[in-house]
């Protein structure tokens, strides 16, 4: 058979619309697309002349999965330009926060759209009928994790309670003693799932990945940090701009980055762990250790077991924060526009999420730049997929279709971040 | 029991908590006086006072009182008839009664038009053919400590409604909060209460002591921010069911029912039928509703008050005019909440002087 | 307010859209009730809704006839014969027949009106005697829609039924349009008539009018007022017209007490 | 068993992710209803038709407009989930100029608007049958929706003023207390009054209530609101 061709009209079990397209002509891939098209919807462009006070609200709504990454991102962009550092309790309460949302949005993937592929089933849903009390539990955790977020934000989804400065009200010591009663009882359960994931069956593959995520001289970075490269580069985020370049490919609506000049490097769980893994809680690392994970990850299946350390990490820092926290005397610093430009960065579950603001003197927005996860990892899940699919091309479609599937879900791409970013219109001639 | 002089409220706390009630009284919290459980007479706002105007509430520092403010936006209703309540779940064929949730709570610090907002409530579930039993239960729970009011505010008018600002009937204690010296006047107005009374450390009051009472409630009644003139209110309201005013009222109306769900006596509520999608079962809860929601009259998808003019015709004219007919008595006790809590600054006092 | 179950023992389709219910308790038997009154009938998860008795059944049970028009309706519509529903009541006020003994009597009915004078009607045909002249007019959107359409037949041997459409078919050959033009048509002592009117509130405005018209003075005419109830005994607040609880206070009503409310708007 | 369906147009995922955020319901749901066809939860793809399907997302793209009647075909009965869906979601500052009183509480900025122009609604495409309103939806209103929809009665989703909540949850009412502008009492209720209960103003994410009366509900010239959703219904509606 000399020429191949397989689609999936649409990727299940990822955030987000997003199709697969390759081509393969006498044993070699010609034409590969991982496709966003889920359609753009000019954030960027909204976001012009609007308040400065604005963008945690808004960006929140470009992806409902991680909308306190958005907003931690927009937020220390903007307190950038205005001087303005948040430490002390109004910092360990963006840490809860952004812990909870790690929990519930790494649980998601693990149990409901990861693990399904390792144990053959269409869904999480589907497999509950076989493992029920693994699927409860695995609930019980994202639920942990959704409780921290609504205790902080308000709500799980697109939190209310986030400002440039801090929160509209902070929670008492009363709010957060239950949650962490039940963050203390999720971390046992985040341990049986490490150990859990690591009995899969991974598949033996290693990639030569070039990792990029932040660093933190104290913490295993989520909130904020220095970018840093495998390669041993590491520049500050206001230096972003001139390392991390985006550029248009035209089969998808998202756009792909280049980091120093070449494409194809990769951001998020492995990413972080690679760089950071010295920094866990000694608990996610004594995790990390008996689920046979060295210093670094190179196999993308594993990606799940990483994943399951850090919600362990999450859930540990989370009871300890906790258990330390002290209310702040103001819920929020004040924050006072001025003129300037600002840059921003944390860590989503899927990799580093950077903002770029630039505000006039009256606080009002001149220009956004934002660049999420997704959209840098696309280049480097295509050339996944081309090294998983060019040696097995005689392989049926459907298997071949089921295998791409399961690469592309390793990564935990969130295609409804990444289609957001253009200010182009489609041509759908 | 004569009436008698306290030095400090933590002995009466502590003895009512001791008979098993949650105290309940007046805490600051969000910048407003809100009931909440007291641990000791150290949580209630001591110097604390208010401004109220329509449609504005303002906490400021006050005289070194406990009680120197007016009406909260709390007031028994949550504790006699609570915002949601479930009345049966169904399984099967067969209704299970929920249990009644009836707590033991002394309210303390509620004020004479408390009291004359809980009678009018007791008309309302407990005067008619089919007395609300959930109700009785939950009134019944109650131990109430009245305080006389001696600070009214911008928005109180119960002077012109009879029912205050001295608390004459309808508790178990009342308090005077006299200043100097600080003390507290309290009397008995049931036996419970005179009984709890006798276990306190106390000394009888002096004719000085109910002079300085008298006087509290004098000042108090000449401080009234407002006022209504009843006569001929309830006869003028039906008269004026075409006039234009409703309209002019409506176009600043939200129709956001604040005024109904601040109300001490304002009672409407509706029904939510609920199915238990992974159970099974089926569940009645009902909830506080209002005069102001469409589906309030909805009568073949359809709402019977359609405009806003209609919808406000009918609570205020209700209040005034044809609760009388109902129940005997106004369905307003003069308590301002409305006035202050309304987002949109409405003044019942005001509209009922424009429907003249 | 926790319905007690009662079981459908039979379940007749009337009309394309409507059902009679035979209800009897699971346990004991049927409250006694007066002509006019209402249930309140809970469609397990659904909802509750006011339903007037429109008889007794020989069995003792309640005869209650309901048009599926929304959630709750169709459901009780749908109930299949063995199913349990919940019932409370009944309750309200009822047509007043003992104060008519010797008058003439006028029954008007639009639409679903005439399942709530059904039990008033059946009095009226089992002793006749006892009244004056007698007559039934009812008004129904098309023949198609006419409520118990073979009683109607037998109770017109006994006395005057005169029915009106708004909408014939080929084969109607009755009279077409409003139901105050029967009131012309029908004979009876002003001086000493009753009259029952139900229906929509516009027909009953209509026709109260119009027999106040021809002398029946409004204090002898008795409508039903419906409005939306959630409690049925005056406890939740939204049946209220002017000073009057719908469900309390009525369903039946004298003309003269809500003659002036009828006529203002969005009350 | 009944199939239900859930499909997503343009969108942030986060209503779909409600469902999946029933955690303690859904095992128990699944065991009802069939999820039959969820392309984020599952693999699966069942061609339909679907008892019920809830749409999450607008219309922005001419596929999506041939897509969603496809949907309406294959689908007994069509829920919109979420702001994006119902009215054109945050990506939908549209339509505002017909509005008159409304556009005085928001400060939109009309060189979007016109961006926005091609964000639609699912009501402007297909007949729908119930919309749930939210950014995002409310988690106990949608099993509300889902479970009376399957017991074929009425959803208890009322379109009252958040108010109403604000008081029931025993709120400090920001507008009167601390003069914070809140757009409650224009709001469609939904979300327990959460804004208020964490001491800040509503921005509207459910939508107009009932009968919104904007224009009595103008803030000062000096302060801001935050309004993110249009809506092609926030004037006086008549009644
Ligand atoms: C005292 C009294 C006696 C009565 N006796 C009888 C009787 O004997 N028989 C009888 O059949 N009826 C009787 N009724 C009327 C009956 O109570 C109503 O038909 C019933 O309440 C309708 O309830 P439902 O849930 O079926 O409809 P609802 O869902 O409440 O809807 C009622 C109407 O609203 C429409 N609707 C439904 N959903 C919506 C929506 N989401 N938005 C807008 N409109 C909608 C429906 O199409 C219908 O026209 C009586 C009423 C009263 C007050
Ligand atoms: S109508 Fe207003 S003043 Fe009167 S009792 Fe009610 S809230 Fe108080
Ligand atoms: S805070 Fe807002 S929602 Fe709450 S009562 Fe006040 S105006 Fe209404
Ligand atoms: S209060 Fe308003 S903005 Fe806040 S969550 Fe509720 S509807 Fe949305």
């Amino acid at each position: 058979m000399t020429h191949k061709t397989i689609r999936v009209g649409g990727l299940t079990r990822v955030e987000g619309e997003g199709a697969l397209l390759v081509r393969a002509r006498a044993g070699r891939i010609t034409d590969l697309q991982l496709r966003i098209y889920e359609p753009p919807r000019f954030f960027e462009a909204l976001l012009r002349g609007r308040d400065f006070t604005e963008p945690p609200d808004i960006t929140a709504r470009i992806c409902g999965i991680c909308p306190v990454a958005y907003q931690m991102s927009a937020c220390q962009a903007l307190e950038a330009i205005c001087g303005v550092t948040v430490d002390g309790p109004l910092r360990d309460l963006r840490l809860l926060l952004y812990f909870g949302e790690w929990i519930e949005s790494h649980t998601l993937h693990i149990y409901l759209l990861h693990a399904p592929d390792f144990l053959g089933y269409p869904s999480g849903i589907a497999m509950a009928r076989d493992h029920r009390p693994v699927v409860e539990r695995g609930l019980a955790l994202k639920k942990a994790g959704n409780e921290l977020v609504a205790a902080v934000g308000g709500r799980a989804i697109h939190p209310v309670n986030v400002r440039l400065g801090g929160f509209y009200r902070a929670p008492t010591r009363a709010d957060l003693a239950p949650v962490a009663e039940r963050l203390r009882r999720a971390r046992d359960l985040a341990l049986e799932t490490v150990s859990w994931v690591a009995g899969f069956d991974f598949p033996p593959v290693e990639h030569d990945y070039r990792f990029l995520a932040l660093t933190h001289p104290g913490e295993y970075a989520i909130l904020s940090g220095t970018p840093a490269v495998s390669d041993g580069t590491r520049f500050p985020v206001e230096d972003w701009p001139a390392h991390v370049v985006e550029e248009q490919v035209p089969h998808s609506t998202a756009l792909h980055a280049r980091l120093d000049g070449s494409p194809g490097y990769l951001t998020g769980a492995l990413a972080r762990y690679a760089l950071n893994s010295a920094r866990l809680s000694p608990l996610a690392r004594e995790a990390a250790a008996s689920a046979g994970l060295g210093p670094v990850c190179r196999n993308p299946y594993r990606s799940i077991v990483v994943r399951a350390v850090e919600v362990v990490h999450a859930c540990d820092e989370a009871v300890r924060i906790i258990d330390g926290y002290t209310e702040p005397d103001a819920p929020a610093v004040p924050v006072t526009p001025r003129a300037g430009v600002g840059h921003g960065a944390s860590e989503a579950p899927r990799g580093t999420l950077y903002h770029r603001y630039r505000v006039d003197d009256a606080g009002r927005i001149a220009e956004t730049d934002i660049v999420p996860p997704t959209a840098q990892n696309q280049a480097r899940i295509e050339e996944d997929l081309r090294a998983l699919l060019e040696p097995r091309l005689d392989l049926p479609v459907a298997r071949l279709t089921e295998l791409s599937e399961q690469a592309v879900r390793n990564h935990d791409p969130c295609i409804s971040c990444s289609a957001h970013f253009l200010d182009l219109r489609l041509d759908h001639g | 029991m004569d009436p008698v002089v306290l030095d400090s409220l933590d002995p009466l706390i502590g003895r009512l908590r001791a008979r098993g009630y949650a105290v309940v009284g007046p805490t600051v919290r969000d910048g407003v006086i809100r009931f909440a459980e007291l641990g000791s007479a150290a949580d209630l706002p001591r110097g604390w006072s208010d401004e109220q105007e329509p449609g504005r509430y303002r906490l400021r520092q006050g005289d070194d009182l406990v009680f120197g403010f007016a009406a909260s936006p709390d007031s028994a209703k949550r504790y006699t008839q609570p915002p949601r309540s479930s009345l049966f779940r169904w399984r099967d064929g067969v209704a299970e009664e929920t249990p009644v949730e009836a707590p033991r709570v002394a309210l303390l610090g509620v004020r004479a038009c408390d009291l004359a907002a809980i009678a009018v409530q007791d008309r309302v579930f407990l005067g008619g053919r089919h007395p609300d039993e959930a109700y009785r239960a939950r009134r019944e729970a109650l131990f109430l400590v009245a305080v006389n009011c001696a600070v009214p505010s911008g928005t109180c008018f119960c002077a012109s409604m009879g029912t205050g600002p001295r608390a004459t009937t309808g508790f178990d204690l009342a308090l005077t909060e006299l200043a100097e010296p600080h003390l507290f006047l309290a009397e008995a107005g049931s036996e419970r209460g005179g009984e709890l009374l006798a276990e306190l450390p106390h000394r009888p009051a002096g004719p000085a002591d109910l002079e300085a009472a008298d006087e509290v409630s004098r000042t108090a009644a000449a401080r009234m921010g407002r006022h209504v003139d009843l006569d001929g209110v309830k006869e003028r309201l039906v008269e004026q069911r075409e006039s234009p005013v409703w309209n002019e009222i409506a176009s600043r109306c939200l129709t956001c029912t604040n005024c109904t769900m601040v109300c001490p006596t304002c009672f409407c509520t509706t029904v939510e039928d609920a199915t238990d999608l992974a159970g099974g079962g089926a569940e009645r809860v009902e909830r506080w509703d209002s005069c102001f929601t469409l589906g309030f009259t909805e009568l073949g998808g359809a709402p019977v008050r359609g405009s806003g003019a209609a919808r406000y015709r009918q609570w205020l004219t209700h209040k005034f005019s044809t609760w009388v007919d109902q129940f005997g008595t106004y369905g307003c006790i003069g308590c301002g909440r409305c006035i202050t809590w309304c987002p949109a600054g409405i003044d019942i006092t005001e509209e009922l002087e424009r429907l003249r | 307010m926790i319905p007690t179950p009662y079981r459908v023992r039979s379940r007749r389709p009337d009309r394309a859209d409507t059902v009679t219910l035979t209800l009897e308790p699971v346990e004991g038997a049927c409250p006694p009730f007066l002509p006019g009154q209402f249930t309140m009938i809970y469609a397990p998860g659904v909802g509750e809704i006011p339903i007037s008795i429109s008889g007794h059944a020989r069995s003792g049970g309640y005869l209650q006839t309901i048009r599926a028009v929304g959630a709750v309706s169709r459901a009780l519509c749908g109930v299949r014969v063995g199913d349990v529903v919940g019932v409370r009541g009944p309750y309200g006020t009822h047509w007043d027949l003992a104060a008519t003994a010797g008058m003439d009597v006028v029954v008007a009915a639009g639409g679903l009106g005439l399942a709530p004078l059904r039990p008033v009607i059946r009095e009226l045909a089992a002793h006749g005697a006892r009244y004056g002249r007698i007559s039934l007019i009812a008004g129904t959107r098309t023949p198609a829609t006419l409520l118990y359409p073979r009683e109607l037949a037998r109770w017109a041997r006994d006395f005057d039924v005169l029915v009106t459409v708004d909408h014939p078919d080929r084969a109607w050959k009755g009279p077409v349009g409003l139901i105050t033009k029967l009131v012309d048509r029908i004979v009876f002592d002003p001086a000493r008539t009753c009259a029952f009117v139900c229906g929509p509130e516009i027909m009953m405005r209509a026709t109260a009018e119009r027999l106040m018209g021809r002398g029946v003075p409004a204090h002898r005419i008795a409508v039903s007022l419906e409005r939306n109830m959630k409690c049925g005994i005056g406890l939740c607040g939204h049946c209220q017209l002017g000073p009057l609880f719908a469900c309390a206070d009525g369903p039946v009503l004298g003309y003269d007490r809500v003659a002036a409310l009828m006529e203002v708007k969005q009350l | 068993m009944k199939k239900l369906a859930v499909w997503k147009f343009a969108s942030c995922d986060g209503c779909q992710l409600t469902l999946l955020d029933c955690e303690d319901e859904l095992l128990r749901v699944a065991a009802r209803v069939e999820i039959a066809y969820f392309l984020e939860a599952s693999s699966s793809r069942d061609p339909g038709p679907f008892d019920l399907s809830l749409v999450e997302g607008s219309i922005t793209t001419p596929e999506d407009a041939e897509r969603i009647r496809h949907v309406r075909r294959v689908s007994k009965h069509l829920v919109t989930i979420g702001a994006c869906a119902t009215a054109g979601g945050v990506q939908a500052l549209r339509d505002l100029s017909d509005v008159k009183e409304f556009l005085s509480v928001v400060y939109a900025r009309p060189d979007y608007i016109s961006t926005l122009e091609r964000s639609t609604p699912i009501s402007a495409h297909v007949p729908v049958d119930f919309e749930l309103r939210g950014c995002p939806i409310d988690k106990r209103q949608l099993l509300e929706v889902i479970g009376a929809f399957l017991a074929g009665r009425r959803p208890v989703v009322p379109a009252h003023s958040v108010c109403v909540e604000c008081k029931a949850r025993g709120n400090t009412c920001v507008l009167v207390a601390h003069g914070t502008p809140c757009l409650g009492p224009v709001t469609q209720a939904g979300c327990g009054a959460l804004c208020p209960a964490f001491n800040r103003g509503c921005f509207g994410c459910f939508g107009p209530m009932e009968t919104p009366n904007a224009a009595a509900l103008k803030p000062r010239p000096d302060q801001k609101v935050l309004q993110l959703y249009g809506s092609r219904s926030w004037g006086q509606r008549d009644a």
